[in-house]
């Protein structure tokens, strides 16, 4: 089965199984486990103009089929990721995704800015949930506004397919959606984790270094599957779904809920086996589920392709 | 030194219980058994994470490594029920070990509770010419929960010291007053100390200028070999105090590295 | 060990594991297994003027550590309420919560009203998730000026202690516990629900016959750990906390957290006995931890009672 | 009739594998024996939910019931490898049964897949001087899945109809062949079924205005209760379709009171 998958005009994947960012550090660190070129992209580390050192530790903290991180967007910085990092990747031949990060909407178009000469790099990933620090710190995602400045500011300085990656906490994510996609986004990557805090009861204080942290892993899967079926039917662009994916079952539930692409994160942690064998079993998945590849199930569970069923309320409902 | 890192189904040869809440699986993973002592594996268990556990015993020649390990939550409870026969699922050889002893001078090893086994993989792999100018003090809460205790007395060390805080074994106190005197007589000695972080704290200080000081670290852990950042630690850098990984550029680290 | 807590100047709790809303009925189903005087509370299904019919099924589905469910607030109205169902919690001894939902802001304010003359209700519980239907469908609690009105409407016909249920899918949580609470709410509960989908692979539709649902249990924990951290020490009316609560730690973890009471949806499913056991094993899970009561473990975890540990950035940190 | 619903620990003092796929625990439950036919247990496992499972055979006088299941998913695959002497979670008993046969009609079972053991408990708990009057007709995607003939068979039932959808046992075909046939012969009985929704629906449409006909629904839930309202089903009432709850107003209804 051909599982290729194409993200917008010129930007085709070899298969739709992303390694997410931030889980899978610069892809040097798991490539004796998992051949960063066998996935169908890496989307590294977040990566800012300068290093930032990141939050006090503990910075992970397990909770019922999931996990709180606030690792604080640590990173040597885009220079250091471009001359000890990117080589290595490229080389091995794997698509690469450079998620960006910044303080400002200037840091941000920075990045950018020193990306673009590099070769090797598929596109960019704007993670805007990234602290405003000109705005009190509020997340530049949580706002149509900066989230559009932000993805306008990086659109400008770059001529690679731009994915923007949405953050779940928001009262109306479709309107964020919008915003950036009417800002310049070739796609968007819903999402990134969820605000969530845990308590350690022995020494008397939130569990983590930095309070309040963000939760991934299974436990957010229905939180990530809601965020794509909304956007998927809202904008006109690709979406990459993320969230909670464990199973080629859960693959197959993002495709049909509307994502072009899944990018795979805490699982990692735990199976890093488990990402190829996302790709090697994609396959009979789909066949199983009736799909003749991965484009017929993208967005296949949409109310336009619903065929009237008994559950259907009868006319004279009260 | 260390071998490549592989994800691994190790079968179970033999479960042993130590001491009260505490059990010990000797795998079959040959690739384990030829880590450095103070590197560990990544174990999973039914949880979100695996779990990080030291080797507390290696064995090449067999292909076997320990794994001893306290019951303290959900993952180590599960860990607790596997019997000989099941299969772990590892993901190791992981970090950096402790340096060889040295072959010129005195060494110690200074353990604390569930600190003790890597130590214990440390001596096991030094070469027996070595042993005699090794002092091991094994520090417990009380005689119930100390390991090892008999593993030690079998490999041929210069010494063997044993404190429990309540006195039920060896002498009362903690692993620090024995480390002061052995400090004492054997200036520029070489310290490998493994436990909780008071005591590595206290086993820094002592040591400071004194002798040269590797302590293990533990930290909540993400990935295990170096991607997420989740293990950090305050080390000193060249501007400043920075994070390090402790499951990569550690968890052994020289004492004198770190921000205590 | 006295487990009693105050909530209010004239509204105290025998103690403070409280059935949460939905989960319990209207405490008479489960009655045989829990009898609800034993409890806290008992808050009641949410009632509207009217009978609601709730949506079609499937309603509810299982998530990892969690249940997305759509029931659509299906109840028989208030009239149905006060005289097949009351009467019986009362007659128990039990404390009543009498959760109101409506489609108005005017709908709330006539339950509310209905509700006045009754004897044996402790306190009114505002589900402000209820979609408005005079302003497009969006939920009364995603927005601080709609959420106030629902509020101030029901503060205006009742002498009873006020609670309004907090939603998460909400940009910024602690806007609207501030705008409730300055519309006379006595006390905030947090957390409903999490919106979130789930697609049935076979029937390649979403999963829930309303589509998208509300995703409680475990799962949510931190998210609602989160929230009551940042309300707990935003306003000055106590805070009950909800979300995935299993064991006696979580209690435990809720009240350091901020919360002065609890409720337990849920686990009430799977481990109905549970609810008992929580009351009965919570004087042993306090002690434990070295609270002498409930009442001392309240926001134990605040910063306001932090020292300082090694863990503390040093003044030289990069 | 139904006894009171309790939550209890009930030891499992058999397994069997009737089938592919699918597995039969009788558990030692005296409160859950007294139950009707067509009642369910409400099955903790590790998951959030409980699974509903309908009685495959009461025994009041040995106290013990069985639960036959299909593996279909996490939590079936799980009850799948109890064991014999192993407890189970259980609280029940929960619905409302099947009414008891008619003493002076003829009745017939009318079972699809795993909707076959409640009607085996049916003919099991009817007196035995009712049983001649009754014949089962047990649906089967094949011979392999079919579950329960041999237990029907030894009731002394009327007849046992066997319907396999490729004809590998009995007739080839579904069971409304069977039923159709039957409701010729025999107009006014009474029908009992269990099965997959599209046959139910089947036979409502044959039984009506034939015979009086009950079907046991299954339905997603919740509580299992009552308080929730999650297994909410469509039936006609005086102001037109409303939702019934199958796990207390069912899950057996009378054909007629549903919206098909
Ligand atoms: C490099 C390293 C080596 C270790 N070697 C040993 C050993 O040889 N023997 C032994 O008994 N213990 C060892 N530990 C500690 C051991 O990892 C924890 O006791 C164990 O993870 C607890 O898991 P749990 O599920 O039982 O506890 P829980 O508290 O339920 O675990 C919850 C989460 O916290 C993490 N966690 C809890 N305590 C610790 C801790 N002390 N260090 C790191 N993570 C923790 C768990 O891994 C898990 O992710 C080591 C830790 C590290 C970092
Ligand atoms: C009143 C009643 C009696 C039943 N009696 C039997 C019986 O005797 N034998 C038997 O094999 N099956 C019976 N079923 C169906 C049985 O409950 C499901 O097959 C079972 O719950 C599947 O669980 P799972 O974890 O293996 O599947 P999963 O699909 O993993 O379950 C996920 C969730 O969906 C629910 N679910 C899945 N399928 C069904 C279903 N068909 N009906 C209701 N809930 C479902 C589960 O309970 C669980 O909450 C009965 C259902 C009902 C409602
Ligand atoms: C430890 C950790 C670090 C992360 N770092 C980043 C990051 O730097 N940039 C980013 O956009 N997302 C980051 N994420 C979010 C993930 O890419 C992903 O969106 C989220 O974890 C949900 O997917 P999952 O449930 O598969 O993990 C991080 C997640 C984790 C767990
Ligand atoms: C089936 C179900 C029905 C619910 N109905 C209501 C309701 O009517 N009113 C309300 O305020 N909350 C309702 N809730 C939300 C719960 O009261 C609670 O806030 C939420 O489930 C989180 O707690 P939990 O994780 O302990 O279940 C319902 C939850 C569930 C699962
Ligand atoms: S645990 Fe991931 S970097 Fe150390
Ligand atoms: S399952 Fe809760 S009402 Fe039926």
């Amino acid at each position: 089965m051909d599982l290729s998958v194409q993200l917008t005009r010129d930007w085709v994947l070899p298969n739709p199984i992303i390694a997410a960012s931030g889980t899978f550090g610069f892809g040097d660190e798991y490539a004796e486990l998992v051949p960063p070129e066998r996935l169908g992209a890496v989307a590294v580390k977040g990566v800012s103009p300068d290093p930032w050192p990141g939050n006090p530790p503990p910075r992970v903290w397990e909770t019922p089929a999931g996990l709180l991180n606030s690792i604080g967007l640590q990173n040597p910085g885009v220079d250091a990721f471009l001359r000890d990092h990117l080589p290595a990747l490229v080389e091995r031949g794997a698509h690469v995704i450079v998620n960006i990060i910044g303080h400002t909407v200037e840091e941000y178009a920075e990045v950018a800015r020193r990306l673009e000469g590099a070769a090797g790099i598929d596109a960019l990933e704007v993670n805007i949930s990234c602290p405003n620090i000109k705005e009190g710190g509020m997340s530049f995602g949580n706002d149509p506004r900066s989230a559009a400045a932000v993805t306008a500011a990086v659109r400008a300085v770059t001529r690679r397919p731009l994915v923007v990656k949405l953050s779940p906490n928001v009262t109306d994510v479709v309107a964020i959606a919008r915003a950036v996609t009417d800002a310049g986004a070739d796609a968007l990557s819903c999402i990134n984790t969820v605000v969530g805090l845990a308590i350690d009861i022995e020494r008397r204080r939130p569990a983590l270094g930095g309070i309040t942290g963000g939760l991934s892993g299974p436990a957010i899967k229905p939180v990530a599957l809601r965020v794509v079926w909304e956007v998927s039917q809202a904008v006109p662009v690709p979406v990459i779904g993320v969230g909670g994916i464990s199973s080629p079952r859960d693959v197959l539930e993002f495709l049909m809920a509307g994502a072009r692409a899944v990018m795979v994160g805490t699982l990692t942690f735990r199976d890093p086996g488990r990402l190829l064998e996302l790709v090697e079993t994609l396959p009979a998945t789909l066949a199983a589920a009736g799909f003749r590849g991965p484009g017929e199930a993208v967005g296949a569970a949409h109310p336009r392709h619903w065929r009237r069923e008994a559950a259907d309320l009868p006319e004279d409902f009260v | 030194m260390s071998t490549r890192v592989q994800e691994l189904e190790a079968p179970i040869l033999e479960r042993r219980e130590p001491a009260a809440g505490h059990v010990e699986l000797v795998v079959e993973a040959p690739a384990l058994a030829a880590a450095r002592p103070g590197q560990f594996a990544h174990v999973r268990t039914p949880g979100t994470l695996r779990r990080p556990i030291s080797f507390s015993r290696l064995d090449p020649g067999s292909g076997t490594a320990g794994l001893l390990f306290r019951v303290v939550g959900s993952g180590t409870a599960w860990l607790a029920e596997r019997q000989a026969g099941e299969r772990l699922n590892l993901l190791g050889p992981l970090g950096r070990g402790f340096p060889e002893p040295p072959a010129d001078r005195p060494w110690i090893l200074v353990g604390g509770g569930v600190g003790i086994p890597p130590l214990y993989a440390q001596a096991q792999q030094a070469p027996a010419a070595l042993r005699p100018a090794a002092t091991a003090v094994l520090g417990a809460r009380s005689r119930a929960l100390l390991v090892m205790e008999e593993d030690f007395q079998a490999l041929g060390l210069g010494a063997v010291v044993v404190t429990t805080d309540d006195g039920s074994a060896g002498e009362a106190g903690t692993v620090l007053g024995p480390l002061a005197a052995w400090l004492e007589r054997n200036p520029g000695g070489v310290v490998y100390a493994c436990g909780p972080t008071p005591m590595l704290r206290g086993v820094a200080e002592l040591s400071q200028g004194r002798a040269e000081a590797y302590v293990a670290l533990e930290q909540r852990m993400g990935c295990g070999v170096g991607a997420c950042l989740a293990c950090a630690v305050l080390a000193h850098g060249p501007q400043g105090p920075h994070y390090r990984r402790v499951c990569r550029d550690g968890p052994v680290f020289a004492a004198g590295e770190l921000v205590w």
